[in-house]
Parts: C-alpha cells; sequence; structure tokens
C-alpha cells in the first residue's frame, strides 16, 4: 500500500509537472492582461516534439545524444526524494537532501556537456552562465536545508518533513522563515525564473537555459523541457513539504490520501500564483547582478544556520 | 717496533722520490711506496683490532682511536694518490713544484699526519701538528701562481698563529698536571694525564683555561669559525688532491687532537665546560658556513665551505656525548672524508674539461662529462645528508642524540642549516649539470686512474649508507670506548 | 750563595722590566733592522733568564735549553732577517698601520691588561708576578705586532715575540717542557722560519711587493 | 614473521621493485629485458594487492625486520592502516603502469626509457616503503627517495631553465618538509628511547601537552608541504604538470596520500587527536585549500595545471575530513570522528583512482594531438571515443556527481559536519554546520571546472589541425583508462565495497567508536537510485528515434568555424569576474589596427593571475637569508690581518666567558 503510494507520488510530480507549466503561464497571461493559450498546452508541445524527428549538429557526439536523457533520469530520480501527500517517499526515507541536491547537479552537469557539444557560441554561453549561477546557488541551497535538518536532527527528507509535523504552526521559527527565504530564491535560480533567468526569452544577452537548449530539437528537446517542468515542481513540493506539510497524512488512509491531496493542490496554487505575480512584477537582473542575489541568499541560509543554536533548546 | 714502520716509509720514501728526476718514475715510486704504506698501516690497525693497543717506547701509542684515524687516512691517502697519479700531467713552475717535489711532500705530509695520530704525548702531538701545517704549506702553493702564493703564506700564518696558542693550552695543561703532583715526564702522557684526570682537577680553572686555548688553538686547524679563514682559500688554490687531502685528513687529524684534549678535560672537571664550548663553535661553524655555501662562485670554494660546515657538524657531535653522538662524530669524520674527497676530485676533472671553476661559467655538464656528473651528483647527495648515502645514517645519529638530550634550540638550526646548505648545493649543482654546455672539451671519458678513484670512493659512500660492516662497526666501538 | 748567586736573583726578579722596555721600543720602531735588533735583545734575556733558573733550580738540561735560546733565537734568526732584507732589498720601514705614538699605547695598555690578568689568575700559579705578566704582554704585544705592521717580515718577527712569550711563560711557570718536546719546538720554529723565508721570496718575486695587507685577491 | 605466502608475496614485491627490475634494466638495453621488466613490475603490484588485502582481512600482517642489516633499526610492517594504503599504490600502480609501456615507448628514446623505468620502479617502491614502514628510519629513508626519485623523473623528461627552476622549488620545499617530518619523529625520542612505531605508540600516553602540540604542528607543516595545503602548495602545479603524464599520476595519485597517510598515522595512531585547537587550524587551512584550490583550477587553460589545482583542492577536501574528526576527537565524540575519518580517507582512495585516471587522460590527450591547451583542443569525443568516455567518468566521478565514486566521499564529509551540530560546544555546533556552505561552494566550482574541461577538450569542434588529426590512444593506454574508470563506477555505485573495510579499519584508529550508520545508508541507498537513474535512462533509451544532421544554428551565416566556438578562457570568464578579488587580474585588450574599432583586423585579449605566494610569502624569506649570507660573505675581506685580529678577538672573548663563567 505504501510503495504504491510512493510510486504514485512520484508519477505524480512527473506527469504533473507540464500543468504546472502551463498554469504559471496562463496567470502569468491573465497578470498581463492577456488571454493566454490552454494550461494543457504543454502536454501537446510534448507530444508534438516526441514525434518529431531530431535535427542534430554535424560536430556533435554521443554525449550530445545522451545528455538529455540522462537529465531527464537524474531528475526523475530526484522527483522520487519528494513527499507529497505523505510523509515518505520512494526514497525520501533513506535518502537525504543532499542526494537529492546531487541528483539534478548531476543532470545539470550532463546538459551543459550538450550545450558544449553544439559547438556553436551559444552553447559555450549558456553552459558558462549556468556553471556561475548553479556553482554559486548549491550553497545556499543547502545551507537552507541544513538548517531545518539540525532542528529536526535528521537529514532524510522524510524524517524532517515528519518533525515538521509535528510542530505547532504557530510556533514556527526564525530558522523557518530565513531558511524558507533563501530557498525561495535560490528555486528561482535554479529553476531559471525571473529575475535570475527569463524563460520565455531568446535573446543571447539574457539568457541562459535556452542558450544551452538552442541545438535541441525533437524529443530531445521534449525530454528537457519536461525534466526542467518536473524540476519545478519537484522543487515546489519540496517547499510545501518542508515548511507547510500540514494536511499531509503520517499513516496511510483512503480519505486522509484525498485530503492531503486537495490541500497539495491548494499549497502548489498558492505558490504558483506567487511565481507569476513575482515573474511579471520583477524585471531580470544583469548578468553579474545574479552573484549578489545569490550571495543575499547564501548570508540568510547562514544566519538560519547560526539562529538554530538558539532554537534548538 | 711495527709502529715504526709506517713513520719511517713516508720519510725515506721522500728522501727516495727526490733522487728521480723523470716524473714517471716518480709516480710509479710513488704509488708503489702508497701501496706498503697502506698495507702497514693495515696490519697497525689489524694489531689493535686484535691485540689491542701498540707501544714504541714513550712516545708512540696506537689504541683504537689510532686505530679508526688511520684507516680513514690510509684509504683516503690511497684514492688520493692513485687520482693524483693521473692528475699531476701538468705541473706549477719554478722549484718544489716538480711532480717529484709533489711527491715528496705528500709523504711528508703523510708522515706528519700519521704521527699525529700515534703520538702518546701531547708535545709530540703539538709538534707534529705544526708539522702538518710546514709540509703542506709548500704544497698548497705549489702552482705558485699569484692565488696560491697568497694562500699559503695566509695557510702558515694563520694557521701557525693558532697552533702557537694550542702549544701555550698544551704548557697550562701540564703546569696543572705537574702542580697536581704529577711526574713531569710524563706530565704529558695522554693515558697517564687520563688516569691522573681526576686528581689534575684540583684547580679546574687552570684545565679550563687550558682548554679555552687548545680549543681556538686546533680550532684553527679544524676551521671552526671564526678562525676559518685561511680554509677556504688554501682549499681553492691548492692542487685538487690535496684540497682532497687538506680537507679529506688534515682536518679529521686536527679533529683527533681535539677529542683527546676533550677526553682528558671532561673526565676532570666534567663534561659541561668543554662540550658547551664545542657546540657553540660546532653551532657557529655551521651556521657560518651553510649560509656562505650559498654565496659561492667557486667550485672548490664551495667544497671548503661545506667542509667547514660538516666540521661543525662533527663538533656538535662531540659536544653532545652520549653514545649516539660519539658514534655519529666519528662515523661523521670518516664518511665526510671519502665524500669530500669524491666531490674534489669530481671538480678536479670540472676544471681538466671546462678549463675554469668558476660556477656560473659551467653549464650543462651532464651531457659533456657524463661520468664526471654522476660523480658529482652521488657526493653532492652525500655531502647534503641524503638517503641511502653514508653521511646520511652520522646525521641521524646526531640529530636522535640531540634530541635525545632535548637541545632544542641546536637541532632547530641543525635542521634549518641542513635545509639551507641542501637549497644551497641544488642551486649550484642544477646551474653547472643541466642547460646546453657552451663548448664540448675534448676528451670526455675518465682516465683509468680517475675511474678507480672516483668510482671506490662512490661506492664507499653508498656502501657504508646501506649498512656498517661488522669489523667497521667493531672498530667505531674501540675509538668510542677510548674516548669514554 | 756567590756572586752569581745575586746575579740569578737579580736577573730572575728584574730583569722582566727590560723586555717590557724592549716591547714598548718595538712597538715604537720604524725600521725593520731595529725590530730585529730588539727581538734579539729580547730574546738574549729570555736566554738570560733561562740560565739563571737552571742555575738556581739546579736542572742540567736547562741549560741546553738555554743554550738553544741563545744560539737559534738570538744569533741564528736575527742573522737570518739580515740575510733577507738584504736579498729581498725591500724599503726597510715595517709600515705600521698605527702611528708610534698609538702603539706605545696600546702596548702600555697590554702590560697593565696582562699585569690585571695575572693578578686574577694568579691565585692559581705560585710564581713571581712580574716574569709572568712579562710573557702574557709578550704574547700580546706579538699579536699586536702581526695584526698592526704590513710587512710579511714583520709578521714573521710578530709571530717570534708571540713564541718568546709562551717560551717564557712555559719556563717560569714549568721550568720548561720535557728536552725532547723543547728540541721538537725549536726544531718547528726553525723550519717554520725557513718557510716563510721560502713564500716571502715568492711574494716579492710574484707582486713585487712585501705588503701582505694588499694580498686581497682570495675573499668571499 | 614472514611466514606462509603472503610473507613470501611481500618479500618479492620489495625484491622485485629494489633489485630485480633495475638490475635488469642496468643489464641489457634490449627490448625483451624491459618489456620484462613491465611484467616484473605489474606481477609486483598485483602481489602488493594480494598482501595488503589479506593482511587487512587477517591482522597481523607481515613484518620484514632488516634491523641487522641496516645501521639503524629498518623495518617493514603491514598493520591494517599500512595495508589500505598499500593496497591503493598497488591498485593505482597496475592500470598506471600498463598505460605508461607504450607512453614511454613512444615519447623516449632507449637509454631514457631504461632509465625511467628503473626510476618508475624506485618510484613504487620508495612510497611502498613510507606506508608499510614501522620504524622512523625506514619512513625517513623512504621520504627522501620518494621525493628524490620523482625528481629524478621530472628531469629525464627535460632541463629547460624553468623545468629547473621548478624541480629546485619542489626539492627545496620538500626538503624542508622533510626536515619537519624528521622533527616531528625525533620529538618522541627523549620519551620513546628508540623510533620503533610501537615504542612511541607507548611513549605517547606520558608526554607533556607541549611536546604533544609541537609534534602536531610539525606534523602538519612537513605533512602539509608534501600534501599541498595551501600555502605551502606553491611547489604542486609547477611539480606536478611537467613530469611525464604517468609520473604525475603517481604524484598527485599517490604520493600526495603517503602525506595523507603520515598524518593520519602520526595525528590519529600515535597522538589519538591533536590539542583542542587541532580540529580549527587544520578546517581553516583545509577549507581555504579547497576553495581557493578550485578557484586557480577552473582559471587554468593548461589541461595539466589544472588537474593539479584541482589536487589540491581535493587535497582541501580530505583534510576538511580530517580535521571535522580531530574536531570530534577534541570534544569526545567518537562516533562522529570516525565518521569523518572514514569520509577522508574514502576520499583520499577515490582521489587516488579518478585523479591518476584524468592524468593519465591528459597523457592519451597530449600524445594524440601534442598539446595540453585546452584552447587548442576539442573535437577529441568522435575522435578517440575510449578515451574521451574514461576521461568523462573520470570528470563525473571528480565533479562529485551522484553514481561516481566522488560523490560518496564528500557526502560522508557533509554528513560527518552535519553530525557536528549535535556536539555540546557551541563553537563547534556551529562552525562545522555552516562548513557544508563551504564544501558545496567547492563542489559547485569543481562541476563548473569539470564541465570546462571536458567540454572543451572533447565538445565541439577541435581548436586546432593537432585536434583535428587526432587519433584513439593505443591499445596499452585504453586498457589503462578503461581499468581505472571501471574502478571510479563500481565504488560510486557499489560503495560498500569500500566502506564496510574502512569502517573496521577506523575502529582501530578511534578506540570505541562504533559503526557510523551513514555509512550504512549511503551504501543502502546508492544502488537504489542507480537503479532508478540507469532504468530511466534505459527505458528512455529505447524510444526509437530519427534523426538527421542538420548545420548547427550560426544566426543565419554562412557557416561556423572554431574560432566562433567559446574557448576555455572565455568559458571561465563569469566565475573569474566574480572572484577578481582572488584573481586579482591583469588585463590587456590591443585591438589591431587601433584607429578603426569597428573593423578590427585582430583583437587580443590577456588576463593573468597576479597572486603570487612565492612573491608574497616565500621571496622576502629567501631573500633575507641570501642577504644576510651576502653580508656575512663580506667579513671574508681578504686580509690576513683581519683573519688574525678574527682569532684573537675569538681568544679574548672566551677568556672572558671563562673568567666570569665560574
Amino acid at each position: 500500500m505504501k510503495i504504491t503510494l510512493d510510486i504514485l507520488q512520484v508519477l505524480m510530480l512527473i506527469l504533473g509537472a507540464p500543468l504546472v507549466h502551463g498554469i504559471i503561464a496562463r496567470l502569468k497571461a491573465r497578470l498581463q492582461r492577456r488571454r493566454g493559450a490552454s494550461i494543457w498546452r504543454p502536454y501537446a508541445e510534448l507530444f508534438k516534439l516526441l514525434r518529431k524527428e531530431e535535427l542534430v549538429p554535424p560536430t556533435s557526439s554521443a554525449v550530445f545524444r545522451l545528455a538529455p536523457i540522462v537529465l531527464f533520469g537524474a531528475t526523475v530520480c530526484a522527483a522520487a526524494f519528494v513527499p507529497v501527500v505523505h510523509a515518505s517517499a520512494l526514497l525520501g526515507s533513506r535518502g537525504d537532501f543532499f542526494l537529492f541536491v546531487y541528483m539534478l547537479a548531476l543532470g545539470r552537469f550532463f546538459l551543459s556537456l550538450g550545450a558544449l557539444d553544439g559547438g556553436s557560441a551559444f552553447g559555450g554561453m549558456g553552459a558558462s552562465r549556468e556553471a556561475l549561477v548553479s556553482s554559486l546557488a548549491e550553497a545556499p541551497f543547502l545551507l537552507g536545508l541544513v538548517a531545518i535538518a539540525v532542528l529536526a536532527t535528521r537529514a532524510d527528507i522524510a524524517g524532517m518533513v515528519a518533525w515538521t509535523l509535528e510542530q505547532n504552526i504557530f510556533n514556527i521559527s526564525a530558522v523557518h522563515i530565513l531558511a524558507f527565504t533563501s530557498l525561495a530564491m535560490v528555486i528561482l535560480a535554479e529553476t531559471g525564473r525571473m529575475p535570475v533567468d527569463n524563460p520565455t526569452t531568446h535573446l543571447e544577452l539574457t539568457m541562459i537555459h535556452e542558450g544551452m537548449v538552442l541545438e535541441y530539437s525533437g524529443p530531445s528537446l521534449a525530454l528537457i523541457e519536461w525534466a526542467s517542468a518536473i524540476k519545478l515542481h519537484a522543487m515546489l513540493a519540496l517547499l510545501i513539504a518542508l515548511f507547510f506539510p500540514w494536511g499531509m497524512v503520517s499513516s496511510v488512509s483512503g480519505w486522509g490520501v484525498v485530503v492531503a491531496l486537495l490541500l497539495y493542490c491548494a499549497k502548489t496554487a498558492v505558490l504558483m500564483i506567487l511565481l507569476s505575480v513575482i515573474e511579471s512584477a520583477v524585471a531580470k537582473l544583469r548578468m553579474y547582478l545574479v552573484p549578489d542575489f545569490l550571495g543575499v541568499a547564501s548570508a540568510l541560509s547562514a544566519l538560519a544556520v547560526i539562529f538554530t543554536m538558539w532554537v534548538k533548546r | 717496533m711495527l709502529l715504526l714502520l709506517p713513520l719511517a716509509i713516508p720519510v725515506f720514501g721522500a728522501g727516495l722520490i727526490l733522487l728521480f728526476h723523470n716524473p714517471r718514475a716518480a709516480t710509479r715510486l710513488a704509488l708503489l711506496l702508497a701501496g706498503v704504506e697502506i698495507a702497514v698501516l693495515g696490519t697497525v690497525v689489524w694489531q689493535v683490532h686484535t691485540h689491542g693497543e701498540l707501544h714504541q717506547g714513550r712516545y708512540l701509542r696506537a689504541d683504537g682511536l689510532s686505530a679508526f684515524f688511520l684507516m680513514g687516512i690510509a684509504i683516503v691517502s690511497g684514492l688520493v694518490l692513485v687520482y693524483a697519479s693521473g692528475y699531476l700531467r701538468h705541473t706549477g713552475e719554478g722549484r718544489f713544484s716538480s711532480p717529484r717535489w709533489f711527491y715528496a711532500l705528500v709523504f711528508l705530509f703523510l708522515f706528519t699526519m700519521i704521527s699525529v695520530c700515534v703520538s702518546a704525548n701531547l708535545g709530540l702531538l703539538w709538534i707534529m701538528m705544526e708539522g702538518t701545517t710546514l709540509a703542506s704549506a709548500l704544497l698548497v702553493g705549489f702552482y705558485n701562481t699569484e692565488g696560491a702564493v697568497e694562500a699559503g703564506w695566509k695557510y702558515l700564518i694563520v694557521c701557525t698563529v693558532g697552533i702557537a696558542f694550542a702549544l701555550f693550552g698544551t704548557i697550562v695543561l701540564y703546569l696543572a698536571a705537574v702542580k697536581a703532583g704529577m711526574n713531569p715526564a710524563s706530565a704529558l702522557d695522554w693515558v697517564s694525564l687520563m688516569n691522573a684526570a681526576p686528581r689534575i682537577a684540583l684547580d679546574p680553572h687552570l684545565v679550563k683555561l687550558a682548554f679555552v686555548f687548545v680549543i681556538v688553538g686546533y680550532g684553527t686547524k679544524i676551521g671552526f669559525v671564526p678562525m676559518h679563514s685561511w680554509l677556504p682559500d688554501a682549499h681553492a688554490e691548492a692542487p685538487t688532491p690535496i684540497s682532497a687531502l687538506l680537507s679529506a685528513v688534515l682536518l679529521n687529524c686536527a679533529m683527533y687532537a681535539l677529542m683527546r684534549y676533550d677526553a682528558i678535560v671532561s673526565r676532570s672537571v666534567g663534561p659541561a665546560f668543554p662540550h658547551v664550548l664545542l657546540l657553540i663553535f660546532g653551532v657557529m661553524s655551521m651556521v657560518v658556513a651553510g649560509l656562505l655555501i650559498l654565496v659561492q662562485r667557486n667550485l672548490k670554494r664551495l667544497m671548503a665551505y661545506s667542509s667547514i660546515e660538516h666540521m661543525g657538524i662533527i663538533a656538535i657531535g662531540l659536544g653532545l656525548g652520549g653514545p649516539l653522538g660519539l658514534f655519529g662524530a666519528l662515523l661523521h669524520t670518516f664518511n665526510h672524508s671519502i665524500a669530500k674527497s669524491l666531490l674534489f676530485f669530481s671538480a678536479g676533472n670540472i676544471r681538466h674539461n671546462t678549463g675554469t671553476l668558476r660556477m656560473d661559467e659551467i653549464q650543462g655538464i651532464s651531457r659533456t662529462l657524463p661520468q664526471t656528473t654522476a660523480a658529482l651528483l652521488v657526493g653532492g647527495l652525500a655531502i647534503v645528508g641524503l638517503p641511502p648515502f653514508s653521511l646520511f645514517i652520522s646525521e641521524f645519529a646526531i640529530l636522535s642524540e640531540a634530541f635525545a638530550q632535548a637541545r632544542y634550540l641546536v637541532v632547530i638550526l641543525f635542521l634549518a642549516m641542513l635545509s639551507v646548505v641542501f637549497g644551497g648545493f641544488a642551486f649550484h649543482f642544477f646551474r653547472m649539470l643541466c642547460g646546453e654546455p657552451d663548448r664540448r672539451p675534448e676528451n670526455s671519458k675518465l682516465i683509468p686512474s680517475e675511474y678507480i678513484a672516483m668510482g671506490m670512493a662512490a661506492l664507499c659512500v653508498l656502501f657504508f649508507g646501506v649498512r656498517i660492516p661488522h669489523v667497521f662497526g667493531r672498530l667505531l666501538q674501540e675509538a668510542i670506548a677510548v674516548l669514554q | 750563595m756567590g756572586l752569581v748567586g745575586i746575579a740569578t736573583e737579580k736577573i730572575l726578579s728584574s730583569f722582566s722590566v727590560f723586555l717590557f722596555l724592549t716591547i714598548l721600543l718595538l712597538a715604537v720602531a720604524r725600521r725593520i733592522s731595529s725590530s730585529v735588533l730588539l727581538f734579539g735583545l729580547q730574546s738574549a734575556i729570555i736566554a738570560a733568564e733561562v740560565l739563571a733558573t737552571a742555575f738556581q733550580e739546579k736542572l742540567p738540561e736547562i741549560y741546553i735549553v738555554g743554550a738553544l735560546v741563545f744560539v737559534i733565537k738570538v744569533v741564528a734568526i736575527p742573522r737570518a732577517f739580515f740575510l733577507l732584507t738584504k736579498r729581498l732589498k725591500t724599503v726597510r720601514d715595517v709600515k705600521a698601520s698605527t702611528t708610534p705614538t698609538q702603539s706605545v699605547f696600546i702596548v702600555a695598555a697590554i702590560i697593565y691588561l696582562s699585569y690585571a690578568a695575572v693578578h686574577s689568575y694568579g691565585g692559581a700559579v705560585h710564581v713571581p708576578d712580574d716574569p709572568l705578566a712579562a710573557a702574557i704582554s709578550l704574547i700580546l704585544t706579538g699579536a699586536f705586532l702581526m695584526v698592526s705592521r704590513k710587512k710579511a717580515l714583520m709578521q714573521m718577527l710578530g709571530l717570534l715575540v708571540l713564541e718568546n712569550g709562551i717560551f717564557l711563560a712555559a719556563l717560569i711557570t714549568t721550568f720548561g717542557m720535557p728536552l725532547v718536546i723543547e728540541i721538537g719546538i725549536f726544531f718547528d720554529i726553525l723550519m717554520g722560519l725557513l718557510l716563510m723565508g721560502i713564500f716571502t721570496f715568492r711574494i716579492s718575486d710574484t707582486f713585487e711587493h712585501l705588503d701582505v695587507s694588499k694580498l686581497r685577491r682570495l675573499r668571499g | 614473521m614472514l611466514t606462509g605466502p603472503i610473507g613470501a608475496a611481500f618479500v618479492f614485491l620489495l625484491a622485485v621493485l629494489s633489485v630485480f627490475v633495475p638490475l635488469i634494466l642496468i643489464a641489457s638495453r634490449a627490448e625483451g629485458a624491459r618489456r620484462l621488466a613491465v611484467a616484473l613490475i605489474l606481477t609486483a603490484s598485483f602481489a602488493g594487492c594480494v598482501v595488503a588485502v589479506s593482511s587487512f582481512l587477517r591482522q597481523p600482517g607481515p613484518v620484514l625486520d632488516l634491523s641487522r642489516a641496516t645501521p639503524f633499526p629498518f623495518s617493514l610492517a603491514v598493520d591494517r592502516l599500512s595495508a589500505f594504503f598499500l593496497l591503493l599504490v598497488c591498485a593505482v600502480a597496475i592500470p598506471v603502469t600498463i598505460f605508461a609501456a607504450p607512453y614511454f615507448d613512444l615519447h623516449y628514446s632507449e637509454r631514457r626509457r631504461n632509465w625511467t623505468w628503473g626510476f618508475f620502479s624506485m618510484f613504487l617502491l620508495s612510497m611502498i616503503v613510507v606506508v608499510t614502514a614501522a620504524t622512523g628510519f625506514a619512513f625517513l629513508v623512504g621520504w627522501e627517495l620518494m621525493t628524490l626519485v620523482s625528481a629524478g623523473l621530472i628531469l629525464i623528461e627535460g632541463d629547460s631553465t624553468e623545468r629547473r627552476h621548478n624541480v629546485f622549488i619542489y626539492l627545496l620545499m620538500m626538503h624542508v618538509g622533510a626536515a619537519a617530518v624528521a622533527a616531528c619523529f625525533f620529538l618522541f625520542l627523549p620519551y620513546s628511547h628508540s623510533l620503533d612505531f610501537g615504542a612511541i605508540r607507548a611513549a605517547c600516553l606520558g608526554m607533556p601537552g607541549g611536546i604533544r602540540a609541537a609534534i602536531f604542528l610539525a606534523a602538519f607543516v612537513g605533512f602539509g608541504a608534501k600534501a599541498g595545503l595551501i600555502p605551502m602548495h606553491l611547489w604542486l602545479p609547477r611539480a606536478h604538470p611537467i613530469a611525464p603524464s604517468p609520473v604525475s599520476a603517481l604524484m598527485s595519485g599517490i604520493m600526495l596520500k603517503t602525506a595523507v597517510y603520515g598524518f593520519v598515522r602520526f595525528a590519529f595512531d600515535f597522538l589519538a587527536g591533536g590539542p583542542w585547537w587541532s580540529g580549527y587550524v587544520v578546517l581553516v587551512v583545509a577549507a581555504v585549500t579547497g576553495l581557493l584550490g578550485i578557484l586557480y583550477a577552473i582559471a587554468e587553460n593548461d589541461l595539466k595545471r589544472l588537474l593539479a589545482y584541482s589536487s589540491v583542492e581535493n587535497i582541501g577536501i580530505i583534510f576538511l575530513g580530517l580535521g571535522t574528526s580531530l574536531m570530534f576527537l577534541a570534544h569526545g565524540a567518537p562516533l562522529g570522528a570516525a565518521l569523518a575519518l572514514v569520509a577522508a580517507l574514502f576520499h583520499a582512495f577515490n582521489h587516488a583512482l579518478f585523479k591518476s585516471l584524468l592524468f593519465l587522460g591528459a597523457g592519451a590527450i597530449s600524445n594524440s594531438t601534442h598539446s595540453v591547451n585546452l584552447n587548442e583542443l576539442g573535437g577529441l569525443q568522435r575522435r578517440m571515443p575510449l578515451t574521451g568516455s574514461a576521461v568523462l567518468i573520470g570528470c563525473c566521478s571528480i565533479a562529485g556527481l551522484p553514481l561516481f565514486n566522488g560523490f560518496v566521499g564528500e557526502w560522508l564529509t557533509f554528513r560527518s559536519f552535519l553530525a557536528g551540530s549535535t556536539l555540546i560546544n557551541t563553537k563547534a555546533q556551529i562552525i562545522l554546520p555552516l562548513m557544508v556552505g563551504i564544501l558545496a561552494l567547492i563542489g559547485g566550482l569543481a562541476a563548473a571546472c569539470f564541465v570546462k574541461t571536458f567540454g572543451m577538450a572533447f565538445l565541439g569542434r577541435p581548436r586546432s589541425t593537432g585536434a583535428e588529426q587526432a587519433e584513439e590512444a593505443p591499445i596499452g593506454m585504453r586498457v589503462g583508462l578503461a581499468l581505472l574508470s571501471a574502478g571510479c563506477l563500481a565504488i560510486g555505485i557499489l560503495p560498500g565495497l569500500l566502506l564496510r573495510p574502512l569502517v573496521t579499519l577506523v575502529q582501530v584508529l578511534v578506540p570505541g567508536a562504533g559503526v557510523p550508520e551513514e555509512t550504512l545508508s549511503i551504501a543502502r541507498i546508492i544502488p537504489w537510485t542507480a537503479a532508478i537513474v540507469l532504468g530511466t535512462v534505459a527505458l528512455v533509451a529505447l524510444f526509437k528515434r530519427r534523426e538527421r544532421i542538420a548545420r548547427t544554428w550560426a544566426c543565419g551565416l554562412p557557416g561556423l568555424t572554431s574560432r566562433m566556438q567559446y574557448t576555455s578562457t572565455v568559458f571561465s570568464k563569469p566565475i573569474r569576474f566574480v572572484f577578481a578579488r582572488v584573481y586579482r587580474p591583469d588585463r590587456k585588450v590591443e585591438e589591431l589596427p587601433a584607429d578603426q574599432p569597428y573593423f578590427p583586423v585582430s583583437i587580443s585579449y590577456r588576463s593573468v593571475r597576479t597572486t603570487s605566494y612565492e612573491r608574497a610569502l616565500y621571496r622576502p624569506f629567501v631573500d633575507g637569508v641570501v642577504s644576510l649570507a651576502y653580508r656575512l660573505r663580506r667579513l671574508q675581506t681578504g686580509n690576513i690581518q683581519v683573519y688574525l685580529l678574527y682569532i684573537f678577538l675569538a681568544l679574548v672573548s672566551l677568556l672572558t666567558f671563562l673568567r666570569f663563567q665560574r
């Protein structure tokens, strides 16, 4: 029973990911007084791309073909760490957040290699910028999680969630606030949203992620897009699980699961609205302001860790 | 009787050689005599080893310590004479500068040094030490060039003055002994002094005074800083075989004399005072010489300073005393003499083939003189005290003694200087060995005599680094036993 | 206690004053020849003291030593020096690096110091002060001459004075060493002088001068 | 106690490397002789592996006592710690030797080949002696030999002026380090009365704190210099790149680990944890080393220098683990100490694997393209696929990506930091978790650095004719690479292989520790994740897909040339810009001709790092010593009267000393 639920969670994160993209796009359109496309459009795009033939640059090697697949695999594996409706996950109980973060890193590593294999200037540009952002984003990401882990005195995500569940919503500490802020900022950077990257532009001065995938087409492109969607979804789910897990079921029972699921949808919706507001309100940062952005995140997360000293007892 | 032989052979040999005007014949005769001499010395050492010490009248005695140094003299002088037989292809002009004079003086020099080692009487010891200076002065000035004459004069004057102080020290010790009621006839005899040492101490101050004069006097000959000034000049200007003899045998003989006095004084007024002086001079020599090694320009001066540094190491070993300290010091005298003669031999070859000893003008000899380079490399690695060469062993012993006695200041300076010296040697040798040679010498191959001498030395250095032969170890232990 | 006895008494007690006189004169001497003469005089005084000691202590072999001193230091060495100066025909002054007045003051200081030293160490050795002080001041003066006189010959002379001092010290403290040793020492001194003579020739041949302070090619 | 086959194998190992191989090479210059020598080296290393494993499983291992033959006690023994490092040495030696055989044949003339192989085996021997030594004498002999022989191997490659300068710096710093190492052995003497390891261990209990602290510092400096901790790393990026690639592999892969071995031996085995501050000191130095190391690595364009700097970084990570462990020990938490120590040793082993793999890869590249400058490479993956794949595995491992061995080490270190939050002492309680941030930054930068490395070397268009005409490396090299990459993968996916023995080893070093459960959990979880990732990959790869070659998008231009690609220099530009404070770059842009800025014929850009430890730290000191020497030199005036004066002054001063001495 539990296992099936875990697997269902993973499937939900994977299959629901395009929907999240669609909804966010729709929300942004509304905020910008456009009608916007249907929220199901991402599925249609994936379907189309998967059927198309693939164009491959003449210089490219096996790495170019391998990269999207590894990216997808790694992202799926990462998704398997995140609890959604009950305080456990397929790998969440044994694997800890370090593994989660580094799984994403694995995918990113291969995507950058694929980009470089294209042999064009865009790929290199995107890869090198991605290298900068991700290498700076890792520290605050881990530190933010460490702060929670120190409070929970355990490192496996499921355990941390379980611990948070036992807490009373009202005695949330400064640590949580600091950690949440920094994690949110990091997630913006990691998933390539505004103000760090603009997922919709193709202007080489600004683009990071789009630059990397410029040479990809057909199924590979589909995998990449899908993977990034999964990444976003998983991250949101992680935020929810770590900071607002209340409503999750600890013991698996039919109705409880349904309630938890509904609650989860609601929380996600809130986060998506927030995200779309930010995206349409904030202007993209200049490339060399990104480090400062991440620096702030690091500072916050470090503070969070330091605060644990007083919160713990 | 056996003790007279090794003294008689060189004297008569010297006279004999002077009769041969033909260089080749003189060389042959010299080698022959050297062979005989070494054989005799060998038997002497063996006798001492088997039947204990030998006497000859009231003035000659050979005990374990003498035997150890005699062995060193025999080996090194053998190597040197073999090397010299090929080296003297060209000699300076002027009187006393022909091969026959060379060999004659060398044999006189050997005579004085051997008799230093076998003299039982401190007065005789002094006379013979002065004799070494006199016998070698002409050899230092052998080439009769400006430098040679200058070096010779400085050598003669500085050493004579120093030695004079040693004489005064001897007299003071004699005075102390006589005042302590010893029979004036035997008051200079080392053994009876050793036996009477506690009695002599009835006026400790006099004994200390004696030791101060002696350490300054013989220290001049050993080359302790600041009395070392003659040493680099003499080593640099003398013919290469003589440089080897000076630095490998003469310094050891002076050290031997100092050891004798140190033993008496330590037994009479306690080891504290003499050992402090030895440590001071040792460390001072090591530091100053070690630093000066960095800034040398002439290869042989470099070697000379390294000799000073190693004398400092030996002095530190003596000053520490204790089983390991003495062991290290004595072993180091031997190892250093072999390694240093090897280095001087290679320096001689380099001068032959490149025509200079200025290290900034020498380049890329690893390409032009592979064999000499190998010798130089072995000697260099040994002299900076790296395994698996013999000097590593003795320095290891001295260091462990120093640490065991928790003399932290000494060991810090010691280790620091080892690194500095290593840096200096590495710096100079890299410049000489590597790079592109500016011109190729005509004959880069070693001639047999050089080949034998250098090969034996190199093997010796390596072998003693890997293990100490049993007999050698025994001799060493006997020498130590004499001193304690 | 005949006339000789009184003479010996006098010699032993007061001759050391003459020694001080000689070294003071050595300090001011400008000519090598005069310095040599002074050295000879000094040696003569010492020889006299030796003989006196021999007579007083009834030690036959010391007579021999005295004779040696007289023959070698009073007769042979000064002659050798004159020979050298003639053969080398160099300018004959001593080339002092200190003015005579300075030298005199320095030597005076030396004499004072040696008295002080004798008084501080004297307890150790029970011998009359003056001769010992004289011996020490001879040693120091010899050293001073070697350091301050630039002529090779003068360095040799300084060495000899120093030697004299040591010898005198030995004599008055211990009535000299065993005869064999003494002879050996004399032999060494002679050989040393011989060699130095050879080298002075070589120096004057190669450098056309005898100023040792100019021999500065080897340094560092 | 040289009984049984294991003892025999041990003797065989030593005898072959020390005697047989050199003798054979001296004896004849024939091809066959060399082949025989190589075969012997291989069998010897294999025997070494056997000895290591078996004596790890069954203590006590073989003990070889030569004390009667040598002037000072010289004996080798294989206890658990030695066995682990012996395995490290021999296991890496095998593939490197296999690789080196064709490499040396292609690169060296007959004579130099013989010399090289002789030194090669002496080098292995010296490292084996170091890790198995049971007396201080043996250790120091091996230690000095290791430096000398490696220097010789570098000089065989060539002796141009700057190579000489680098080797000189290498030798000098190593000699100073060796002096420190010797000191920390000798410091035991007054208490242990012998340099036998057993005696030393026994003596440690009764030693005053001051001496223990001194020993700890000496060990940290001495072994730190060998390991290349900043600022003592000066020699490392100079010496490693100029050695022939297989030798660089040995130096970076193994020789640095001998330093780690020495430090562990002293700090944990002998001293059983340093003074209270030791952990903090090590931690700070290690953090600086890791961070600066990887930053310098990113900025490099010379592949081998880049790898050398990344060695500095990895040493930093290893010492982070060691420092944490010392901290736990100081606060009396053996379990955490065990975890951190396991992490450090585990990472040491992994670094040996992937760093030698990468250096061998660099060797293969330079062998095919005659260049290791990343700006002249590119497109090699298509031309030398197998080498490429091996190097890719190496890059993933060193970048610390999961499913590869590098990750597990970093993960364990992370977890030991996290465990630090449970300590009582509040300082440690905060500092250790914060270290997670540092290590994360290091990891992220490392990933970036090796994306660049692999991307620039193997992907995209070739940037030079050399890269265009590159061909796959000969079979021997490929085998060596394949073996090492297989090792990386195996440990990466089944870390339990190495973790379980390490835990038992740590039980010896940290008494009463017990088994840290993290080691078990990682061993359990990694295979699962691997299953999921690989499963998904396989599933997706099953999709049959049609593909067509199409020109790379060039904004409508006729076509792309390799000069339009990103270069290694540009790739690292953003990071160099952000960390400009670290590099203090000196930039210079020249546009030709200057008068028409919009249509320049050529633009040359140069940016060099101006921060130099040599200039900042070492030069002043050396200059001081030398100037002192010159001042002393002036005392040797050449004037004999001055010389005499010196003597008299010495005498007088001694007399006054005597006067006032009583």
